[in-house]
């Protein structure tokens, strides 16, 4: 049993690792903002997901699980809501360059 | 240990880079999100460190409150920004600026590395009288019973620092709404944000503050948290920032220092010093200090935040 | 002991960049950012001699470690440290609206001249 | 187990450091923010590694706190990239003759 958890918490530790990685790339390869900022929100909070769940078996009690569980939900909420507002300004230019959005872009974003 | 090892320089170079950009990038608003970075960086190395109280300050402070301060500062001052750059000293005198300052950090670093081997230490005379307090948390202790006094006179210095930004405000603003917060236009998300993260942001600073006796936390957290829930509803709009001559609020933010005063004035008396607890009744005193003064610091760190009056308007729009 | 001598001469290096900043940016809000680098390089400096002078606490019984004293006085320099920043940003906000200035010199700024000929980042750091 | 977990942290920081090349890069302001969101996210997850790692449990909750203030700047971030877009100071080239005359007036009554 012990055996069991322990390779559940290496295995999604991993994979959250891995999903950090994938946005990382995706923040860095990908060509616009919005894309970027799709890459960074669904990898994102799928890593650290998955990091929590593979914590989950790890801690002591249920509260300190409960813990682990609110600081995902916590990261999801506050990066869905910046997500959107960043979605919607995203065409802001900055002084050094013209933005190279169209504004249909983000339709299919959600 | 070479895992942590490996965290820890990452780390170290992670501040330094960070560092780097704040000082040198070019544009005020890209060196204020460099800092903001930096300050979750310095909230991982105070953990890291071993001091989780002070991680959770920093996190709290020096990402949240700071953060918002000095964006809103950084989006105001952006079209001053292209003067400022021309203004800086010239090649040569940046060179020996730059060698001096190279010496203060050479001498500092000899300093850390010839640090005396038995390294000296309160810790133990903490650990000691920590039982008569009661409290579980040495820095909580510390905080509100061992150096009681550099306590109060730092709550009792947020009071002048507020005046201080008050006092920037025209002659009609004065005890007017305050006007620094970014108002941005009403979006359904950010409406949203503000109403399901404060009651959820409250009750992590209630706990904080709970929790501060026995485990790390403690009233600064605890009223920062609740600072910034505050400020999140203002700039959402769901509530207009109080008028800064309300009877009410002056006396929430004096009542944390004059209970701290009292009590404290009362051990003269009763304990035989200011700022000493009667024997038994430490900790239940001091959980009653940190009750009213986190409110207290709370509606003062929020009202830094919101900065000076500004009458009806905002300072921000152009009329 | 090696991590927290790592984290001193981060701290020491923070000292140093930052009084770089202060004294070669013209521009005040990157003055007050230089200055908070600089605060927060002498608490990094306060935090390692507090992490030294741990492990009574631990050996106590207690995970946490670390001289508790030097850790509440951090605690205490960042609060004020927030409340110093805050000021300066008040005041520098009501100098740039009053006289549209944002540095510290006493006349007015003249024509900015031929930019882009200055390196974009200025060097002579340690 | 806590050698693993340390390793992940530190892969973890890696790579949101990683992107921290976007803020080098940018091009816009909200790029930037990305970066520092990735970071924080990045953040919070090392610590929850670090936490259960060195079996100190309150370190989850510095966690909570910075996930907690990392709305919270998040949100100052795209105020002020509206701020700065459409309802900033007037402009720089004649601060003192469009900077709110109402202001002055006030001033100087």
């Amino acid at each position: 049993m012990r055996l069991a958890l322990d390779i559940l918490t290496i295995v999604a530790v991993s994979l959250g690792a891995i999903f950090f990685l994938a946005g990382t790339v995706g923040l860095l390869r990908f060509p616009d903002t919005l894309t970027r900022l799709h890459a960074l929100t669904k990898a994102d909070n799928l890593g650290l997901g998955l990091v929590v769940l593979g914590l989950l078996p790890q801690v002591s009690g249920p509260l300190s699980a409960l813990a682990l569980l609110a600081v995902w939900l916590l990261a999801l909420l506050s990066g869905s809501t910046v997500g959107q507002l960043l979605a919607g300004k995203a065409a802001v230019p900055d002084p050094d360059r013209a933005p190279t959005l169209t504004p249909g872009a983000g339709a299919s974003h959600d | 240990m070479t895992n942590a090892l490996i965290v820890d320089a990452a780390l170290a170079l992670l501040v330094l880079g960070l560092a780097l950009w704040v000082i040198a990038t070019r544009a005020a608003y890209r060196a204020v999100v460099g800092f903001v970075a930096y300050g979750l960086l310095m909230a991982i190395i105070w953990v890291r460190l071993a001091a989780v109280d002070v991680a959770m300050t920093e996190a709290a402070l020096g990402t949240g409150l700071t953060g918002l301060l000095l964006l809103g500062a950084a989006a105001r001052l952006a079209p001053y920004e292209t003067a400022e750059f021309d203004r800086r000293p010239g090649r040569g005198l940046r060179v020996l600026i730059g060698l001096l300052c190279a010496a203060v950090t050479l001498g500092l670093a000899a300093v850390v590395l010839l640090l005396p081997a038995p390294a000296p230490s309160l810790a133990s005379l903490v650990a000691d009288n920590l039982p008569p307090t009661g409290v579980g948390n040495p820095v909580t202790g510390v905080l509100l019973a061992h150096r009681a006094i550099d306590t109060l006179l730092e709550s009792v210095v947020l009071l002048p620092a507020l005046i201080g930004v008050w006092s920037v405000a025209a002659n009609p603003a004065w005890g007017g709404r305050p006007g620094s917060l970014p108002r941005p236009p009403a979006s359904s998300a950010l409406t949203l944000l503000a109403q399901v993260l404060p009651p959820f942001g409250i009750l992590v600073g209630i706990h904080l503050v709970w929790n501060g006796a026995d485990d790390p936390g403690g009233k600064f957290q605890g009223a920062t948290v609740l600072a910034a829930m505050w400020i999140l509803v203002l700039i959402a709009g769901l509530r207009e920032a109080p008028a800064l001559r309300e009877r009410r609020l002056r006396v929430l933010l004096v009542v944390g220092a004059l209970v701290f005063i009292g009590i404290g004035a009362s051990g003269i008396w009763l304990a035989g010093a200011f700022l000493a607890y009667p024997e038994g009744y430490a900790k239940p005193l001091i959980l009653a200090i940190e009750a009213v003064l986190t409110l207290s610091i709370a509606a003062t760190l929020g009202l830094l935040l919101a900065g000076p009056p500004a009458g009806d308007r905002p300072i921000g729009t152009t009329s | 002991m090696n991590d927290p001598t790592l984290f001193g001469l981060c701290g020491a290096a923070l000292v140093g960049l930052g009084l770089y900043g202060l004294l070669c940016q013209p521009g005040a809000l990157r003055k007050i950012l230089a200055f908070n680098l600089i605060g927060s390089g002498v608490f990094l400096l306060f935090g390692v001699i507090a992490l030294r002078g741990g492990g009574v606490l631990a050996a106590a019984g207690r995970g946490i470690d670390g001289d508790p004293v030097p850790q509440a006085l951090i605690i205490t320099g960042l609060v004020v440290a927030f409340a110093a920043t805050s000021i300066a940003v008040a005041l520098l906000l009501r100098l740039a609206e009053t006289s549209g200035r944002t540095t510290l010199e006493n006349e007015a700024p003249p024509a900015p001249s031929l930019p882009g000929e200055r390196a974009s980042r200025p060097d002579g750091e340690s | 187990m806590p050698e693993f977990l340390l390793g992940a942290a530190a892969f973890v920081l890696g790579t949101v450091a990683l992107g921290l090349m976007r803020l080098l890069r940018g091009p816009g302001h909200a790029d930037r923010m990305l970066s520092a969101q990735l970071l924080g996210t990045g953040g919070v997850g090392a610590l929850l590694l670090l936490g259960v790692a060195t079996g100190v449990g309150a370190i989850a909750e510095v966690a909570l706190l910075l996930a907690l203030l990392a709305a919270f700047a998040s949100v100052a971030f795209v105020s002020g990239i509206q701020r700065s877009d459409g309802r900033g100071p007037p402009s720089a080239t004649a601060p003192a003759a469009a900077d709110s005359p109402g202001e002055h007036r006030r001033e100087t009554a």
